[in-house]
């Protein structure tokens, strides 16, 4: 049984979805979904585990053993992405009901869960395999229900925001499509470890140059690396908040997952870093990603757009730590692709609490919500604190060694910028925290006096993740160690 | 389990579990706890404990030797005192936020490696912030924000020192560092901020005058003395401190002299207080370490005993301003006498507690040779006298007659002044007291005939000075008004002259346009201009402009991959 | 005799007729009352020169233990603390003179330019004192007295 | 020379690449812009099949002669999938469209900027 588990990991949710569909039941398809997504996640901790103790698991799709068979590889990094992706998943699906209750009309709840559980599988399946071909597949399913998702959102700038994000979307991954069609034509194979094996070897330098290139520009696309980030502000901020909690927490990670594993694992270290791009492209635009994005976060009056651009300058963290590509910096990277993954869906789903009861998240009329929504506040604060770095926090674990890998490294003007920026992080946390807690109202009319906590089934799973963030704050030991496993499994190639 | 008993958590779990209780208990709470954690406290043997493992760090959260324990000895005293001198505060922000400041500061004196250290120092300056934003007015939030950005930096230069440290030696012990290489620079640095070194100085006159009544009582208290006892640990008989420490005793003298408000004359009291222990560490004699550390307590108490004071004050007039009280010693008697106490102690006059402490210092300067600093600090304990022992007490209580009856101060703010004072008296009758606590056994008599003679000499014609000076009228009435400080550069000057450097830029820009035309598009302009919202990195893009970036960063990919 | 003049010119125009009599003073203050009065002021600062006159003249008689030199001078410290305290206030008369601004200056982000907020006080006047003694205090600590001393703090 | 026409194939793809990017930089109506993502997305359907057509090669069928040349079949099985991949997308991105005429009234991308710009909160 527990052999089979790598393709259990994708079948439960891609079967939940048509289930959805014929349920058709608002209540009944969220069940669906929500069991599903719950067995998805054990089967990412069973694979975790078995990761852990006995290394890398190979899986032949079909009984068709690589490399003309389709192969799921799991080591420990993506073995992590899989149980931070279902994780998220099912706690933010958990939240979902109450949430998407009140913004969505009741006759599309099933399409809803279905597009979601959709989306789940594609990410799941970009994550488990190790073939080049299905990470285009996967990539183009969770994309595709992603846009749905996005335009279920009550504002019609949802649309639009989609409809941008679908076209450019589609173009990372028609690069992406073409980058693997030139490497496929370089070395006759679409299998990564296989690849890893046969680039070198090529003939032709220049395709794989060109597939190279294609290849990293179709995921800084989906990553939303600036400045390619432009879809992601408004899709974040329109699409129903349940929704970006779980986009937040889980898309633009698994994209960075697929970059490293192309960087690292396909084209490997020296390859990848030998080239111009990386220190020439990359990490001067994360470097300016999270500066400039930064900044532009403290100017925002929304909630949920001034987390977006922190989220693009949260990604600039995560590549800066990829382009130094030491052992250390590499770690940082992924340490933070997890941590900031549930800072932001936790800081996400405590936005759409305040959505839930106010009815918007125009910052600066959120004056003493501390006093009529104690709970939700609290746990913004906390993840807020996360997401500036204060110790004791998940930021801080990965922040410290972002600077530390930067400074092992002797990239100085890194470090300070790091710095700089979160010293931008404590302005626009601390002016939200500052208007939540310490300004009086102006008028204390009837909407305003008296506590209206959001309900139960959303506060659960927001403390939830809460939780689990500061557990990992405060034992930062655990996540670095699979992180460092992981750094030290993809500098040393794939075996 | 036994670890959490530690005082600095003991106050960070009774900070946690404060705002669940009823409102007398909370204020029940912030007196018990500072008892109880002093207890614990002195029943830690010497040596390090509590040492935890997070990162692969070894963090040392009990490093107990008598340096640490006298600040944490202060530290527990000045909770407990503020804790009743705030008894009538129900405010939850305030009374957790004194808690985790208190608890901070002590972790911060026991905290034995750079990284717990680190952890604590941002501790305070994230939890003192927050007794400033509770008086909560829009300028308190402005003067808040400045003082949590001063107090961030420096933390993020302590973690940037420590980081550099660490790779240059391996080593996070917070032992004596000396000033040696990039890392202890910039750890320095950062104590020096805290410790409010001149130039560096001016969040302290700025925030302490910003915060609650309450709140700056507590504020007083604990963030310049574990600056002062970062530095002894750290950086004692490093030689620039003594002059560093001469500067800083003399100067925030004049700019008190005429200044209105008096808790910002208070801090700069205080400012020019921390000047003397500076002196003493940079000394780093046995004598001059235990001078600071004996005045650091000390000062503590009389300083707050002050704040205490003229919160009193507020509490009953709503103002501190010396050109608006007077004469309010025929209602107040109390915290009057209480005052006069402060005065006398911070002004070193024989049988009060100043008295016992500075003249430590004053020694050690003295027999270490170097005269003019020892003039200096002469001078700076005569500029006490002028600005705070007879400035302080005679416009509040005394001088004209503000027309003011205010009732005398409650019960229990009289209280904790009346034991305020009554420790100063204590310690300046019996110094033993103090000198058995201190890190370096002193044989020291304060009670000279000589010692006791020259003193007087030095009050008495300064009181002197004082009577001619009003007789002839030269000494300055205060008036409603705002001196300026070193900070005038960042709020004013700066600020002021921003738009000019923002019309060079597009000046500038505009010139480079027109050479450089039109090729580079609106691709690039000042920063501001790009983000505010509506800004073109801050609005959503069309497809086109999305699909324009892509392409033209993918030919630049291909073409740098292919060079 | 600048000094008293002032201080009669100001208790005159600001106190009124009541302001100054026994009844509207706490007892203990009544042993301060001397400080309002012309003549007593004089004769306390006559002493206080005597005062200085012997201590400067013990100087003679009485060699000192010196550990700096310049500091067995005769009247070295009366003259270092009458000196000074000139000093300081001449030089900040003087600094005054640059740096001087309104009270306003920094407004609206300073706390000089407002006053303290009026909830988180208590301003009663003398002849309104609430009574409260320390059995008070510890009837509250013990939790007996809920009225409590005063108005609560700056709570919400 | 020769190798410039004899390489004919890809330059059909490039110039099809270059006209679907083109458009959907140039043109404001939405669904011409799809039209120009699908153009794009054809181009790399035509790149992968010219790379596995090998000159004289011929289909992957079982025949006598063993020394026959085969042209490669799985770029076709690939760009079956991604045909299917980009029916998709075209088809989610016209229900989009339709939706955003439902509730703009319009499908120009200019006059969507200048509504969605005055919309408060943008």
């Amino acid at each position: 049984m527990i052999d089979q588990f790598p393709a259990l990991q994708i079948m439960v949710t891609l079967v939940a979805a048509p289930i959805c569909v014929m349920i058709r039941n608002p209540r009944w398809s969220w069940v669906c979904a929500m069991v599903a997504n719950t067995f998805a996640f054990l089967v990412s901790l069973v694979l975790l585990d078995k990761v852990l103790d006995d290394g890398v698991i190979r899986y032949a799709v079909g009984g068709w053993a690589a490399p003309s068979g389709i192969e799921y590889y799991i080591d420990a990094m993506n073995a992590a992405v899989l149980v931070l992706v279902s994780g998220i998943s099912a706690v933010v699906l958990l939240y979902a009901y109450r949430s998407v209750a009140k913004s969505v009309p009741a006759e599309k709840h099933y399409l809803f869960y279905t597009a979601w559980m959709m989306c789940v599988t594609g990410l799941l399946g970009i994550v488990i395999t190790g073939d080049a071909f299905n990470v285009f597949v996967f990539l183009e399913i969770s994309s595709l229900s992603m846009y749905t998702l996005i335009s279920f959102g009550q504002d019609r700038r949802a649309l639009t925001a989609s409809f941008r994000y679908l076209v450019l979307g589609s173009v990372g991954a028609s690069f992406i499509l073409i980058g693997i069609g030139f490497l496929y034509a370089a070395t006759g194979t679409l299998n990564m470890s296989d690849l890893a094996v046969r680039i070198p070897e090529s003939e032709s330098q220049r395709a794989v140059l060109v597939a190279f290139s294609f290849l990293t520009m179709g995921v800084l696309i989906k990553s939303a690396v600036f400045p390619l980030h432009a879809w992601l502000p408004n899709a974040y901020t329109h699409a129903p908040v349940a929704v970006t909690a779980f986009l937040a927490g889980t898309a633009t990670k698994v994209s960075l997952y697929v970059l490293l594993r192309f960087f690292f694992s396909v084209f490997g270290k020296d390859y990848s870093f030998g080239q111009h791009l990386l220190n020439g492209v990359l990490l001067p635009a994360a470097v300016a990603g999270f500066v400039l994005m930064s900044l532009v976060a403290i100017f925002q009056n929304d909630l949920r757009r001034m987390l977006a651009y922190s989220s693009v300058a949260q990604v600039g963290y995560i590549v800066a730590g990829f382009s130094l590509a030491t052992q250390s910096g590499l770690t940082a990277g992924i340490v933070h692709v997890v941590n900031h993954g549930m800072v932001k869906a936790c800081l996400f789903m405590a936005v759409g609490c305040i959505l839930y009861r106010v009815g918007h998240v125009h910052t600066p009329s959120l004056d003493n919500l501390l006093k009529r929504m104690p709970f939700t506040c609290v746990a913004f604060i906390i993840s807020g604190l996360g997401l500036i770095g204060v110790p004791l926090t998940v930021g801080f674990v990965s922040k410290f060694t972002l600077i530390q890998a930067s400074l092992e490294k002797g990239w100085w003007a890194i470090a300070a910028l790091v710095l700089l920026s979160s010293l931008m992080a404590i302005v626009y946390v601390g002016r939200v925290i500052e208007i939540m807690v310490f300004r009086r109202s102006r008028e204390t009319g009837p909407e305003s006096s008296g506590m209206s906590e959001a309900p139960l089934s959303m506060l659960i799973p927001l403390y939830v993740l809460v939780g689990v963030s500061l557990y990992f704050g405060i034992n930062g030991s655990a996540t670095l160690e699979v992180a460092g496993q992981a750094a030290t499994y993809l500098l040393g190639g794939l075996q | 389990m036994m670890n959490l008993m530690a005082p600095p958590f003991l106050y960070l779990i009774a900070a946690l579990i404060c705002p669940f209780l009823p409102s007398r208990w909370r204020a029940l709470l912030l007196l018990g706890i500072p008892v109880f954690a002093l207890m614990v406290m002195l029943a830690y043997p010497a040596g390090e404990h509590v040492v935890w493992s997070v990162v692969g760090f070894d963090l040392t959260f009990m490093r107990v030797d008598k340096l640490s324990t006298i600040f944490g000895i202060i530290f527990s005293i000045a909770a407990l005192l503020s804790g009743l001198y705030a008894w009538h505060v129900r405010d939850t922000v305030q009374q957790v936020a004194t808690l985790a400041y208190a608890g901070a500061a002590i972790g911060g004196v026991f905290a034995g490696d750079l990284i717990s250290l680190f952890l604590w120092w941002e501790g305070t300056a994230v939890a003192s912030v927050f007794l400033i934003w509770a008086r909560r007015t829009p300028a308190a939030t402005a003067t808040g924000m400045r003082y949590l950005l001063i107090q961030v930096l420096s933390g993020v230069l302590l973690l940037a020192g420590l980081l550099v440290h660490y790779h240059d030696t391996g080593s996070i012990a917070f032992e004596h560092l000396g000033l040696v290489s990039t890392g202890t620079f910039l750890i320095f640095l950062s104590f020096g901020i805290k410790c409010a070194f001149p130039l560096l100085h001016n969040w302290l006159a700025d925030a302490y005058p910003a915060a609650t009544i309450t709140g700056t009582v507590v504020l007083s208290a604990f963030t310049t003395k574990m600056a002062v006892y970062a530095l002894a640990r750290g950086y004692a008989g490093t030689e620039v401190l003594i002059y560093i420490g001469a500067v800083m005793a003399l100067f925030p003298i004049i700019l008190a002299v005429v200044e209105d408000d008096l808790q910002r004359v208070l801090a700069y009291s205080l400012n020019s207080q921390l000047g003397f222990m500076v002196v003493g560490v940079g000394i780093g004699s046995d004598m001059s370490i235990s001078g600071s550390a004996a005045h650091a307590f000390c000062s503590v108490l009389y300083q707050g005993l002050l704040f205490m004071s003229v919160g009193a004050v507020v509490y009953r007039t709503g103002t501190s301003r010396a050109s608006r009280l007077g004469g309010l010693y025929r209602t107040m008697p109390v915290t009057m006498l209480c005052c006069l106490v402060g005065a006398a102690s911070i002004s070193a006059v024989p049988l009060f507690s100043g008295f016992v402490s500075k003249s430590l210092i004053l020694d050690a300067s003295g027999y270490n040779g170097n005269y003019l600093v020892w003039l200096a600090l002469l001078a700076a304990s005569v500029g006490t006298v002028v600005h705070t022992s007879i400035k302080v007490p005679f416009t509040l209580f005394f001088s004209h007659d503000s027309g003011k009856r205010p009732a005398e101060a409650p019960v229990h703010m009289r209280l904790a002044m009346i034991i305020a004072a009554f420790l100063c008296v204590i310690i300046g009758v019996f110094p033993g007291l103090l000198y058995s606590l201190l890190p370096f056994s002193v044989d020291y008599h304060p009670y000279t005939f000589d010692h006791v003679l020259v003193q007087f000499q030095l009050l008495l014609f300064a009181a002197l000075a004082f009577v001619v000076l009003k007789k002839i009228g030269l000494y300055p009435r205060t008036v409603a008004s705002t001196m300026l400080d070193v900070d005038v550069i960042y709020r004013k000057w700066i600020p002021a002259r921003l738009p000019l450097v923002a019309r060079r830029v597009a000046d500038l820009n505009a010139s480079a346009r027109q050479s450089a035309l039109g090729l580079l598009g609106n691709g690039y302009g000042v920063i501001e201009r790009l983000t505010r919202p509506g800004a073109p990195l801050a609005r959503g893009w069309s497809v086109a402009s999305m699909m324009f970036v892509v392409i033209v960063l993918m030919c630049a990919v291909l073409v740098l991959n292919l060079l | 005799m600048a000094m008293n003049s002032d201080k009669q010119a100001d208790s005159g125009v600001a106190a009124g007729a009541d302001s100054t009599g026994p009844e509207s003073m706490a007892p203990l203050a009544r042993y301060f009352r001397w400080t309002d009065n012309p003549a007593s002021i004089d004769r306390f600062i006559r002493i206080l020169s005597y005062v200085c006159v012997v201590l400067f003249l013990i100087d003679i008689v009485w060699p000192r233990y010196t550990k700096v030199p310049g500091e067995g001078l005769w009247g070295f410290y009366a003259i270092i603390g009458f000196v000074f305290f000139s000093l300081f206030v001449v030089a900040s008369r003087f600094l005054r003179l640059f740096t001087e601004r309104g009270a306003d200056y920094y407004a609206p982000d300073c706390v000089d330019a407002e006053e303290y907020p009026e909830s988180a006080t208590e301003q009663l006047s003398h002849a309104q004192r609430p009574n409260d003694t320390l059995s008070s205090l510890g009837r509250q600590m013990l939790g007996r007295d809920t009225n409590g001393s005063g108005r609560e703090g700056a709570s919400s | 020379m020769s190798q410039l026409i004899g390489l004919y194939s890809y330059w059909i793809v490039i110039v099809l690449m270059m006209a679907g990017l083109y458009i959907m930089i140039a043109r404001y109506n939405l669904v011409k812009k799809i039209i120009g993502l699908s153009l794009f997305q054809t181009s790399i359907f035509y790149l992968y099949i010219t790379m596995s057509k090998i000159e004289g090669g011929t289909a992957p069928i079982l025949v006598e002669d063993a020394d026959y040349v085969y042209s490669n079949p799985l770029p076709h099985v690939l760009i079956l999938t991604a045909i299917v991949v980009g029916v998709a997308t075209s088809a989610v991105a016209l229900a989009l469209i339709v939706r955003i005429y439902e509730s703009y009234g319009t499908i120009e991308e200019d006059e969507l900027k200048a509504i969605e710009a005055a919309e408060p909160d943008a």
